[in-house]
């Protein structure tokens, strides 16, 4: 386990990469949801804000 | 079969619904008003039928064809004039035409000084526009107006800046304008004093 | 040829539900083959004759590189696609591949980078290609920047759809025009890379990953381009039934 | 139904009275576009400054300074473009003209780079000598910036028309354009290399002219595309 952690001690780029790959990946994630969350948010707030005008008007 | 035909047009301004399915038809030797309060939409409406704006639903058809398809023709036969004079500051008057509507038409100095001395602009008047009032720039921008002799005339606000014996200017230019069986839509505040059995309005709220 | 399908596929409800069904899909199949590379890039694969467990990187290095590239034409197609039929599907796909694209160029680059390191001594080595990378990270920053400048949505899409063209046929340009001038001034880099030539039990990890990092990516494109798809909705009528019981 | 008397001008004579417009236009106004002249020319006086007086080791940093410094200068006259025009109407008289409106722009362009590029193409030479160039290489650095800043011309416009009216599109279009131009400055700047050390240029000055070429036919239809975007 030891000797392949150290990637043929190369485990100082090697590793830094997988996990900035990670930290890219999850970090994508996150971002696409919430600008969806927030794109969701913002419809409902509009559909019912223009519901509510067809209400008055 | 109307001219200048617009349907069911849609357009929104960020959030404000400007444009609700509005249609309109207008036809040789006629004008259409648009009236409204600041923000209304004229200014958008006229952009939308120059094909400047495009509209989000909804068609504008000039001689039946649908103007987005075949631009060119359209807008060969269209004179346009929105809120800015479009002079170039460092022209004179003559030499501004000479280069806005000689673009598009052959024209000699002989022309261009007519179309000067019918909107009242002292046509040997060499200044620079820069140094004209606004309501000269605005009659050498009628003046251009003029001199592209086109049928379909999309003015928007074009008696602003101009005082009375502009206006009145205005008023005989589109006269003779709709006698020669020309059309027109124009987004004005103030009502236009013209033959009424030729003019139709559009109020939008 | 029956274009319904396009045309189907461009009505945003349509394409609503459509992206909707299949970000699962998409998202566990390229979870399945991030995992399958994973195992057998870092574990079954021998070590390089020549870099040992280093080049071991390639195996996240090449991947991001590729999904770069790849992201920036899906981007350029997708804006000539609204651009040319007018469909705000497609600049809402655009628009949603900008920001993956460009975290990848950055991945691609800082692991070309690490990878280079142990090869070239040095973390910055203008090797041709990782100067494409840069070049084109600059691409995607100007992108953004110009979505970022223009507040309103049509406008917005519009025009970056044109920078967005503009760019996907100056690519060939650039990675040519780099290579030519990094041939000129040293011999070919050490680094020549050929691919082809890697044995199967280092290669298979490798198509498994880029076909793992490319459903990601639609993944991703496709949850962003859903919330893009309803800011550039008009009538309410159908979000209003869609969001009111919270997918 | 109403027919215009006057006879209509066909795109070619519109086009070239929309250069004698421009033409005009620029001489009423000269300080405006000699300024990118100016900035070139302190530019490359920077370089020397910050390295060594000696010309030889000017030598091997001279067609990198200069090419940095056309590139630069060309940025910033592109304000010039498209600017003014779409503040006072004039460009949105051109949209609605009926004429095509990739050839007005490119007209325009022209005349941008009469008045901005060519300037630059002239003072080229002489800073290159003052950069330790030998007078030799003079044709080959002036043929190597005569195909160069057209390309820059032709590639900014399309920037120009993208960051047309918004508010802080100066820094924007560097960075929308010098991507775009790392082919040109590569190939012009080997170009010029190799006409200061007496060699044969031809190579990269194939490649030059024929990425003017395409800048010429491409760029204007782009310019129109996102003039009329930026019109809306």
């Amino acid at each position: 386990m030891m000797q392949w952690l150290a990637m043929g001690g190369y485990w100082m780029y090697v590793w830094p990469s997988y996990l900035l790959t990670f930290l890219v990946l999850v970090l994508n994630v996150g971002f696409a949801q919430r600008s969806a969350q927030r794109a969701r948010q913002e419809a409902l707030r509009r559909t019912q804000s223009a519901a509510a005008q067809q209400g008055r008007s | 079969m109307k001219l200048l035909i617009g349907e069911n047009l849609q357009l929104w301004r960020g959030e404000l619904h400007v444009l609700r399915g509005l249609s309109l038809a207008v036809d040789a030797g006629c004008c259409l008003q648009v009236t409204g309060i600041n923000g209304a939409g004229k200014s958008s409406l006229l952009r939308v039928l120059a094909g400047l704006l495009p509209a989000e639903e909804g068609s504008v058809s000039w001689r039946g064809i649908d103007t987005r398809g075949d631009q060119h023709a359209y807008h060969s036969e269209l004179a346009w004039l929105g809120h800015g004079t479009a002079l170039k500051a460092d022209l004179s008057a003559r030499e501004n035409l000479r280069y806005s509507a000689g673009l598009r038409r052959e024209l000699d100095s002989a022309q261009i000084d007519a179309a000067l001395a019918r909107v009242g602009f002292a046509h040997a008047d060499q200044r620079l526009a820069r140094q004209m009032s606004a309501g000269q720039q605005r009659r050498v921008a009628l003046a251009r107006v003029l001199l592209l002799d086109c049928a379909l005339w999309l003015l928007d606000e074009p008696t602003s800046n101009l005082d009375s014996s502009g206006q009145r200017m205005f008023t005989q230019l589109l006269e003779a304008h709709l006698d020669e069986g020309g059309l027109a839509v124009v987004a004005t505040h103030q009502p236009l004093a013209i033959d009424p059995q030729r003019l139709q309005t559009l109020e939008l709220a | 040829m029956d274009w319904t399908w396009f045309h189907r596929f461009g009505s945003p409800p349509h394409f609503y539900r459509i992206a909707g069904t299949l970000i699962p899909w998409f998202a566990w199949l390229a979870a399945l083959c991030g995992l399958a590379g994973l195992i057998g890039g870092l574990g079954l694969a021998p070590p390089d004759y020549q870099q040992g467990d280093g080049y071991r990187i390639i195996y996240v290095h090449v991947p991001a590189a590729v999904l770069s590239t790849m992201a920036y034409a899906a981007m350029a197609t997708a804006a000539g696609v609204g651009l040319i039929w007018r469909m705000n599907v497609a600049h809402a796909v655009a628009a949603s591949c900008a920001a993956i694209g460009a975290s990848f160029t950055f991945l691609a680059l800082v692991t070309g980078s690490l990878w280079g390191r142990p090869m070239w001594g040095t973390y910055w080595e203008w090797d041709p290609r990782l100067t494409s990378e840069l070049v084109m990270l600059f691409l995607y920053l100007g992108y953004m920047g110009l979505r970022g400048a223009i507040d309103d949505t049509a406008r917005a899409d519009r025009a970056s759809a044109v920078l967005a063209l503009v760019g996907v046929i100056n690519l060939p340009i650039i990675h040519y025009s780099v290579d030519w001038w990094n041939s000129l001034h040293q011999g070919h880099t050490l680094l020549k890379f050929a691919k082809p030539s890697m044995p199967p039990s280092m290669l298979v990890p490798l198509l498994l990953l880029m076909l793992g990092f490319v459903l990601y990516f639609a993944a991703i494109v496709l949850v962003r381009a859903r919330g893009e798809v309803l800011r550039r909705e008009r009538n309410a009528r159908w979000i209003a039934e869609l969001l009111g019981a919270p997918s | 139904m109403k027919v215009p008397s006057a006879a209509v001008v066909s795109p070619g004579k519109a086009g070239w009275r929309l250069v004698q417009r421009d033409l005009r236009l620029g001489f009423r106004r000269p300080g405006e576009w000699l300024q990118p002249l100016v900035f070139f020319l302190v530019v490359t006086t920077l370089f020397p400054l910050a390295t060594s007086p000696e010309l030889s080791r000017l030598r091997d940093m001279a067609p990198g300074a200069l090419w940095v410094a056309a590139l630069l200068s060309s940025l910033l006259a592109l304000e010039l473009l498209f600017r003014e025009d779409g503040q006072d109407g004039t460009l949105e008289q051109l949209a609605v003209s009926g004429l095509p409106l990739p050839w007005l722009l490119l007209a325009k362009t022209c005349v941008h780079w009469l008045l901005t590029g060519l300037p630059l193409v002239l003072a080229g030479p002489l800073v290159a000598t003052a950069l330790g160039a030998p007078y030799a290489s003079i044709p080959g650095v002036f043929a190597a910036l005569l195909l160069g800043s057209s390309a820059l011309s032709l590639i900014g416009a399309v920037g120009a028309a993208l960051t047309l009216g918004l508010r802080r599109g100066g820094v924007l279009l560097a960075l929308l354009v010098l991507p775009l131009a790392v082919p040109v400055l590569i190939f012009g700047a080997r170009a010029t290399s190799l006409a200061m050390a007496q060699d044969p240029m031809t190579a990269p000055m194939y490649l030059l002219g024929a990425i003017a070429v395409l800048s010429a036919t491409l760029a204007p239809l782009a310019a129109a595309a996102a003039v009329r975007i930026s019109l809306e």
